[in-house]
């Protein structure tokens, strides 16, 4: 499928809690409100025009003045396309549904994300530190404007 | 006149008069004799395995297209000598969870059994330190030692990768102890006695009579199993450094583990010997014509040939897995054993 | 598998392994490819990324660098620390110019948008130290290492005013470098 | 420590003992520097060219240097490679379990300091000399096998300098719990 296909389908399916991104990648960009996105990654696992069985990248991004952001990339190895999916999260407290039901992939991902972004996942099944060090107790290190033990940013050019 | 053995009857006998007319009990002298062989072969095998340290290491790098030890010496000849005195001045560490006593003595075990066995090895015309005429049982008991050896340090240093060096050492050597027993079964029969010096003089100085060539099957079975029972490539995997990090030896720094390292290398030759002894002739020249080369330079040659074979064997072939070294050793090795014996026993049915 | 088969097997397998020592035994009279390092020494090539040494006029003896900046702010891991200074003919120079080694990861951008012929990567590479504090070299031991290197003057006479080609993506630098040399005459007169 | 490392301490006392202390010096510095067995354990980009420094090109046997995987038997410690928070606290554990006397040499830009990962990281130790005492610094990103073997150069003239008594005064036998 074209990335405009995708684009109308899943218009179609959800509404307005579903959002196109207009861009010139070869890919469908969409952002879903947090509410609909188990389903919506349900959906694109399961239905058989879709059949998004590989789920390749699942990160963060912190934009510091009003939001996260969590960027999941998937594949298709049968039908070969690919698509973006984003989530807005809420700044203060980054939270949304594991994924981990659905892609088996995405349990190291979201453990990742969560260590360095302070993302939770709600019902992840093994939320340790999966990177940084088991006693790591300084924040977050991926979010902007972190400073930490041993920290030295970059001088003035 | 470089033969040894008129010499040190010569001086043997003259002793005993001295001794007889001094009324000295005579044990005195027996043991004044096997103190000096055992100084004699202790000391000789020290510095052979310094050189054969060294060899190994030349020969591993030119096989690899490199240069070895070259900033030590011509060619780097001292360099074994100088990683000793390292090894000696390093702090000696014994685990804190390690069982003391059973640490302290593995290594020591393994470098006495290492050496015991050169008791009965004819290094030359008369060149022997006891004569058993068990000789080859006594060799065969002994070498075993080894295993106990390695299982204590495996077992004393509280490590899993020295436990399971020690387990597989354990395991591969008593398996291995089976066919290469049998192998040696061969030439006995051939010789009809079990002291060594016997086997040497039954082959005679005719390279064509020697047990080789009757018993090439029971030569080759011997050679691959007592490879294996010295823990050299293809069969090392007591000290798979992929696997176990250094195997049983792991926990052991210092003059410990180079009594280990030196153990190995003297078990080497052992093997060597022993092959030396059984199948090539020992002492004897190849034709009676080239017996103005003495006797012990005819056994140091042929057994440090099959060394240099058993150095040439680890630097060219990869490590066996644990099964298919157990599936070796039962199922291919103890039945061509067997067979070799029979064709032994049919063979000096019919011609003698 | 018939008996036949096995037999076949085993002495396929035999004859490898005579054929393993042959290749190993063939290699073992042959002459090493070694190279003993602290008596023999390769030539580096020309283009070697080593340490990192300012270049000086041959004729005057003084630095080509005239201290504009770019290689520190282009410089990835800023590893380049420059003050700029003015001499009395009102000539830019560096006062001080430092490359930590230790951050340096010789990637080669100092010398490639260096327009002054000023920063060159060479091949000397024996700088091991017992201290951490000497890694971090100054303008007097930069100066000095580039001493002896040779190099080609790569540097441009002052381009004419003509219409400039459409620019390149790539090539986004070097304008804007070229505007800050512009009002600058001292660079001409050096060379 | 070998027992020969009490030794000096008590022949000293002995008029006449600084020449016997003097030439062991010698024998044991000298084969202290040619006999450095390096550990087996890489890092990161550097550890690919510490093996080049191995094989066959530039053979590090030459120097008497050979690998040893269990840090008992090891003399010398190259950390080659960027050492993440996470793994210095390894590195740190094998350190102590190597047996004295142990070296070691910091290879390339991130052992020694952190290198490209200097500025703006989480992750990276800033130099390995923050967790074990280190003896060479080799700069390079990475180091050639050059540059490598010089820093051993280095370090054995370091080891040639060393004196017995001073192992004997400054540093006492460590009484450590070997882990």
């Amino acid at each position: 499928m074209t990335k405009e296909e995708i684009a109308i389908k899943l218009k179609d399916k959800f509404g307005s809690e579903l959002e196109i991104l207009e861009t010139n990648q070869p890919e469908a960009y969409v952002y879903i409100s947090p509410a609909r996105y188990h389903e919506l990654c349900q959906f694109l696992k399961e239905a058989p025009e879709f059949d998004f069985d590989y789920l390749f990248q699942l990160g963060g991004v912190h934009y510091p003045e009003d939001r996260f952001e969590l960027v999941l990339c998937f594949s298709s190895h049968e039908r070969r396309h690919n698509m973006i999916l984003k989530v807005k999260l809420d700044k203060d407290n980054p939270q949304i549904v594991t994924t981990s039901d659905i892609w088996m992939a995405a349990n190291w991902y979201e453990r990742e994300a969560a260590e360095l972004f302070g993302i939770k996942f709600v019902g992840h099944p093994d939320p340790r530190h999966l990177l940084l060090d088991d006693d790591w107790d300084s924040g977050y290190p991926l979010r902007k404007g972190w400073t930490g033990p041993d920290f030295i940013s970059m001088p003035e050019k | 006149m470089f033969e040894f053995d008129k010499l040190l009857l010569n001086i043997y006998h003259t002793l005993q008069v001295w001794f007889t007319a001094n009324n000295i009990p005579l044990i005195w002298l027996d043991l004044g004799v096997m103190l000096f062989a055992a100084i004699a072969i202790l000391s000789a095998l020290l510095l052979l395995t310094l050189f054969l340290v060294w060899w190994e290491r030349k020969v591993s790098a030119h096989i690899q297209d490199r240069l070895g030890p070259m900033r030590t010496g011509p060619h780097g000849v001292l360099q074994t000598i100088i990683d000793t005195v390292k090894l000696m001045e390093k702090e000696d560490t014994i685990p804190a969870s390690a069982d003391r006593k059973v640490f302290f003595w593995a290594p020591v075990l393994a470098f006495a059994a290492a050496f015991m066995g050169y008791v009965v090895i004819p290094f030359g015309k008369g060149l022997i330190a006891r004569d058993l005429n068990i000789g080859i049982l006594y060799i065969i008991a002994i070498t075993t030692f080894t295993v106990i050896s390695l299982l204590m340090a495996g077992y004393a240093s509280n490590n899993k990768y020295a436990l399971l060096g020690g387990m597989r050492s354990a395991a591969q050597i008593v398996s291995y102890e089976v066919p290469l027993t049998l192998s040696v079964l061969g030439a006995v029969m051939l010789a009809g006695t079990l002291s060594m010096n016997g086997i040497v003089e039954a082959q005679g100085p005719y390279f064509w009579r020697w047990y080789w060539l009757p018993q090439i099957l029971g030569f080759g079975i011997y050679f691959i199993a007592a490879t294996a029972e010295a823990n050299r490539t293809p069969f090392d995997l007591p000290e798979a450094e992929q696997e176990l990090v250094a195997g049983f030896n792991i926990e052991y720094s210092g003059m410990k583990f180079a009594m280990f390292f030196l153990a190995e290398f003297v078990n080497m030759f052992t093997i060597s010997a022993i092959a030396t002894t059984l199948f090539l002739g020992g002492w004897q020249p190849p034709l009676p014509g080239l017996s103005f080369i003495p006797s012990w330079a005819w056994f140091m040659g042929k057994t440090l040939f099959l060394v240099f074979v058993l150095m040439w064997f680890r630097w060219t072939y990869p490590r066996l897995r644990v099964d298919q070294l157990m599936d070796f050793a039962w199922k291919f090795l103890l039945p061509l054993a067997f067979i070799n014996i029979l064709l032994t026993g049919l063979g000096v049915y019919i011609f003698k | 598998m018939s008996a036949i088969d096995t037999l076949k097997a085993i002495f396929s397998g035999a004859w490898n392994l005579l054929v393993g020592l042959k290749t190993t035994g063939k290699y073992l009279p042959t002459r090493a490819v070694t190279l003993q390092y602290p008596d023999e020494r390769w030539t580096m090539p020309e283009r070697s990324r080593g340490v990192v040494v300012l270049l000086s006029d041959p004729e005057t003896g003084e630095l080509n660098c005239n201290a504009c900046l770019v290689c520190m702010k282009q410089c990835p891991v800023s590893a380049i620390t420059i003050t700029q200074g003015k001499n009395e003919k009102g000539e830019r120079y560096p006062i001080t110019y430092t490359i930590d080694n230790t951050i340096c990861c010789f990637c080669g951008i100092c010398e490639e948008v260096c327009n002054f012929d000023a920063v060159k990567l060479t091949g000397k590479y024996e700088f091991a130290v017992f201290d951490k504090a000497d890694l971090i070299y100054d303008k007097n031991k930069l100066q000095e290492l580039g001493r002896d290197v040779k190099y080609e003057r790569k540097r441009k006479p002052r381009p004419t005013p003509a219409p400039k080609p459409a620019a390149k993506p790539g090539d986004a630098t070097e304008p804007k470098i070229e505007t800050e040399i512009k009002p600058d005459s001292s660079a001409e007169e050096k060379a | 420590m070998g027992v020969i490392e009490k030794v000096p301490a008590y022949i000293e006392r002995i008029p006449g003992g600084g020449i016997v202390t003097t030439s062991m010096d010698w024998v044991l510095n000298e084969s202290r520097a040619s006999s450095m067995w390096y550990m087996l354990f890489g890092l990161a980009c550097c550890a690919i060219e510490m093996m080049a420094t191995g094989a066959s090109r530039y053979d590090f046997d030459r120097f008497g240097m050979i690998f040893r995987a269990s840090p008992r038997q090891s003399d010398l410690m190259f950390v080659a490679g960027t050492v993440t928070h996470k793994m210095a606290k390894r590195v740190k554990v094998l350190h102590e379990q190597m047996a004295e006397p142990r070296y070691v040499i910091a290879m390339g830009g991130c052992a020694c300091n952190g290198g490209p990962f200097y500025y703006d990281c989480y992750s990276v130790l800033k130099g390995i000399d923050k967790v074990i005492p280190v003896d060479v610094y080799i700069p390079g990103c990475p180091p050639r096998p050059e540059s490598l073997m010089q820093g051993c150069i280095k370090l054995q003239e370091k080891i040639k300098r060393e004196k017995l008594s001073d192992w004997a005064s400054d540093r006492p036998m460590p009484d450590r719990t070997i882990v």
